[in-house]
C-alpha cells in the first residue's frame, strides 16, 4: 500500500503558488473541499484560475477567494448565486469562461483518463463553440473539446483511506470524482480518514492512484443554501 | 390564462410512462408535483441523482443531499447517486427521455436563449446546453411575453443562445405550441384566451389551423 | 420508479436477430452473461457482430456459439484462448476487428454517454491506427476512435433491482458497466434481483436508467480459466 | 546467463518506492515475487484491480477475482475493484508509473512487437498497446533471442507494431539495456555474459561504453 495520507491541510497544500490553475470540486456549496478553501484564503496565493461548476456564494465556497481578489480567472457552467462575482465579471476585473456544465464535467474525466479531446453535441450553434472545431457525425454536429490542464485538483469526500480510497456521499459527489487525477496533484479532503483495508475494495468510488495526498478536514459547516422542506 | 401551476399541471400531461425526466429550475420543477398516478417516471436532477423524491420533512434535510436548483431533497426507493461525468452521460447519450426547462427566448425554428443577457446578467448555462443539445424531446415552459409585455415567441432569438433547433414544445400561461417546420403550431389555448390574444403575443411565426381547442387540465 | 424487471431470459433477449450487433460484458470467463450466452446458442440466430473482449474458450462462454458458426464478426482485444476461434479465424471464415483493450473499453463507454469520438494514443504507428485520422496534442500523437453502435448490450452483475440499478463483485465488473446503455438495448442478468429500495443509491455501480431489461440468471458455472493458488 | 526468474529479480530492481506498475503476462508476473521489502508499491491488472497480492490459498480462490492473466487473484489491503473504462483511464492517464511487459521484438528506436506474427499467430494485443502508448516508463522483459536463436534485439521490427518509439529499457537473460537516441546502450552484462557474446547476439545497434558491470541481483 502506497501511504497517501499526509497531516495537514498546510502540508496537503505544499507548493500552490500564486498564478496557478485548480480544480475544485462541488456543486453549489455541496460536496466542497470547505477545508483547503479556507486554507487558500490564508495562504493569500493570488491571480490564480479555478475550475469549479460554481463560485460559492458571497461569504462561502470560492466566494471567499473572490472578495479577497485571489482568483483571476474562473472557468465554471453557472455562477448565478454570487453577487460580488457578477460585479467583478461585468466590471472586467475577473475573467470567466463559462462552459457548458456535461463538457465542463467530460473535459475533467478526459484530462483523468488522458484523452486529450472528445465530441460533444453542447454548445453547438453557440457562442461556446466559437473558435472551435465542429464536425458531423450520423447527422448531428459536434464540437470538440479538449481536456483541461491544471495543477492542483482539491477534492472533497466522506470517506477515505490512507491509500487515498475516496467514497463520496449522496450528491456531494458531483464533480468531486471527475476531477481526481486531472490535475498534476490531487488533494483530498475527508471527513473520516480510516486505515486501509476498512473499506470495502468493491464499495470505492475512486481509487487512490488518482489522489497524492489525503488528510481529514477539521470541519466542515456543510452550509445549505436553499433549504427547502414540507411540513410533517 | 394559466399561472405557473397550471403550466406545470399541463406540462405533467407530456410525461409518458417509463420516461426519464430531466426538471430545470423555476416552473418545471413544479411539475414534478403534477404527474398523475399510474404513470411511472424518475426525475433525474444532473448534479448527480436519479429516483428524486419531494422536499425533505423539517429537520430531515441534508446538505448532502440536494438537487440541481440546490434544494435540499429525498430520494424514492430505486434511486441512485453518480458523479458529474455520469450524468452527464445519461443527458448526452440520450437516456433522459424529456427535458422540461424555462427560456428567455424562443425562436419559430426551436432556437432557445436562456442563459446571458448581454452586459447585464451572466448567470452561466449550467446544464442547459448540454441537455437542450442532446434530449430527443425538449419542452420550454415559460411566460408568453416578458415583464415589458414583449414576446418571448420570436422569428428569431435576439439573446446568445443556449441551442439550435432543439426545443420541440412550449407551454405558456396562454397556450401550447409545437415547433414544425417553418412555425409554431398552435396546438391549445389556455382557459379563456382566444386565438387572437395569443397572435398578438407571439412574434414569431404562428401556425393556426383549423379549430384550437382549449386546454384540459 | 420504472420497473425494468422481466420474467426470464427468453423475454430479455426478446428482438435479437441475426446480423445484428452485440455487446456482450465480461474478460476471459470472468464476469460474462451465462443464461444470455446459452439462450442465444439456444435461439440459433446468425451471422451476428459480437464487441466482446474476448471470445471464451473453446466450450464455454462466447466459444459456443463460435462452434456453431453463429458469429460473423468479433470485436475483440484479445483472443488467445480459443483453438476454434483461431482456426475459423485464420481460415477466413471469421471476421476479426482487433482493438487495444482501452479503446475497446473507451469505445463502449463513449456510446454510454453520447460522445461519438475521441483521441487515444493507442495504437498510433501501428496497423490498428491505419485508416484513422491522427492528429498531436501537446506534442503527442493520437488517433480518433469513434463510438461503437450496437443493437443489445449483454451485461452480468451480481445484485441488481427492479430498477435497473447495477452492482458488480470484484474483476468480474471489468467491461459490464461500460456497456450498460451503450446499445439500443441494454439487458442485464445479475445473481441476485431485489426490490427497489434495498440497495444503497451510494452505492450503485449503474443506474438503472442505462438498463432497459433485468433477470435473475438461472444457473452460473463462473468456470476458472487459469486456477492459481498457493500452498496453506 | 539469466533463467526467467533471473530477469524477473534484475528488473524488480527498477521498481521504486511509490510506484504503480502493471506487470504484463509471463516473466513480469514474476517481478510481484522480487520487490525488496520496504519498498511500497501497488500492482494494477487492466482487468479492473489495483492492490494485487499472491495467489489465494487452496480452496480460497474465487471466480470473480481474478488479474489480466486470467489468474486467481487475492488483494491487499488498500486494494480496489472498477471498470475497463477506469483501469484504461488510470493507464492512459498516466497513473501507472511503470509497465512491464514481454516482447517478440524491440527495435533499435524503441519499436516494440508483440501481438501478432502475420498468417500465423494472432492473439492480440490485449492492454498493450494502451500500455505503451501511455507509460512514461516501459520495460521489455525477454530473452535475448528467439527459439530459433535469431536476436530480438533488432535494428527494426519485422513484425507488425504495438507501439513506436515506448521502450525505455530491456532486461534478457543476457544483459539490460536502454534505448538512448540510436541504439541499445548496453548497461549490465548477466552473470558469466561478455560483452561479445551480447553484440552477437543483438542485431540492432547496440551502443557501449567502457566497461560494462555485471548485473547484481
Amino acid at each position: 500500500m502506497i501511504n497517501k495520507r499526509v497531516a495537514s491541510v498546510t502540508e496537503a497544500l505544499q507548493g500552490v503558488r500564486d498564478e496557478m490553475t485548480f480544480m475544485l470540486g462541488g456543486f453549489g456549496l455541496c460536496g466542497i473541499p470547505e477545508n483547503s478553501i479556507a486554507e487558500l484564503v490564508r495562504l493569500g496565493i493570488r491571480d490564480i484560475t479555478c475550475i469549479s461548476n460554481n463560485a460559492g456564494v458571497d461569504d462561502f465556497g470560492l466566494g471567499l477567494l473572490l472578495r479577497k481578489r485571489q482568483i483571476r480567472k474562473m472557468i465554471s457552467s453557472y455562477v448565478g448565486e454570487n453577487d460580488e462575482f457578477e460585479r467583478q465579471m461585468l466590471s472586467g476585473e475577473l475573467e470567466v469562461e463559462l462552459t457548458p456544465q456535461g463538457t465542463l464535467a467530460e473535459k475533467c474525466r478526459a484530462a483523468q483518463a488522458g484523452i486529450p479531446a472528445f465530441f460533444t453535441p453542447a454548445g453547438y450553434g453557440t457562442e461556446v463553440a466559437e473558435g472551435k472545431e465542429t464536425r458531423e457525425f450520423e447527422g448531428k454536429m459536434y464540437v470538440m473539446e479538449e481536456a483541461f490542464r491544471a495543477d492542483f485538483s482539491i477534492v472533497k469526500a466522506w470517506k477515505g483511506d490512507e491509500a487515498g480510497n475516496l467514497i463520496f456521499k449522496g450528491t456531494a459527489r458531483n464533480f468531486n470524482p471527475c476531477m481526481c487525477g486531472a490535475a498534476k496533484i490531487t488533494v483530498a479532503e475527508v471527513e473520516e480518514l480510516v486505515p486501509a483495508g476498512e473499506l470495502d475494495p468493491n464499495q470505492i468510488h475512486i481509487p487512490g492512484i488518482f489522489v497524492q495526498r489525503i488528510f481529514r478536514g477539521d470541519h466542515y459547516e456543510k452550509r445549505i443554501e436553499q433549504r427547502t422542506v414540507r411540513k410533517r | 390564462m394559466l399561472d405557473k401551476d397550471g403550466i406545470a399541471k399541463r406540462i405533467a400531461k407530456e410525461v409518458k410512462d417509463g420516461y426519464y425526466v430531466n426538471l430545470g429550475i423555476g416552473i418545471p420543477t413544479l411539475v414534478a408535483n403534477y404527474v398523475p398516478d399510474g404513470i411511472d417516471v424518475e426525475f433525474q436532477s444532473e448534479n448527480g441523482v436519479l429516483g428524486m423524491g419531494p422536499f425533505p420533512y423539517e429537520g430531515d434535510e441534508d446538505a448532502d443531499i440536494i438537487n440541481a436548483g440546490k434544494q435540499t431533497i429525498t430520494t424514492l426507493p430505486g434511486a441512485s447517486f453518480f458523479d458529474s461525468a455520469m450524468s452527464f452521460a445519461m443527458i448526452r447519450g440520450q437516456h433522459v427521455h424529456l427535458t422540461i426547462l424555462g427560456a428567455m427566448e424562443v425562436a419559430d425554428n426551436g432556437d432557445i436563449a436562456n442563459w446571458k443577457i448581454p452586459g447585464k446578467m451572466v448567470k452561466g448555462m449550467g446544464g442547459a446546453m448540454d441537455l437542450v443539445a442532446s434530449a430527443e424531446n425538449i419542452i420550454v415552459a415559460m411566460m408568453h411575453t416578458n415583464k415589458a409585455g414583449e414576446s418571448k415567441l420570436l422569428k428569431k432569438c435576439t439573446l446568445p443562445l443556449t441551442g439550435v433547433n432543439c426545443v420541440k414544445k412550449i407551454v405558456t400561461n396562454l397556450a401550447v405550441l409545437e415547433i414544425i417546420d417553418g412555425g409554431f403550431r398552435l396546438l391549445e389555448r389556455a382557459p379563456g384566451v382566444s386565438v387572437e390574444e395569443i397572435k398578438q403575443a407571439t412574434e414569431g411565426r404562428l401556425v393556426v389551423e383549423g379549430d384550437v381547442p382549449e386546454m384540459k387540465l
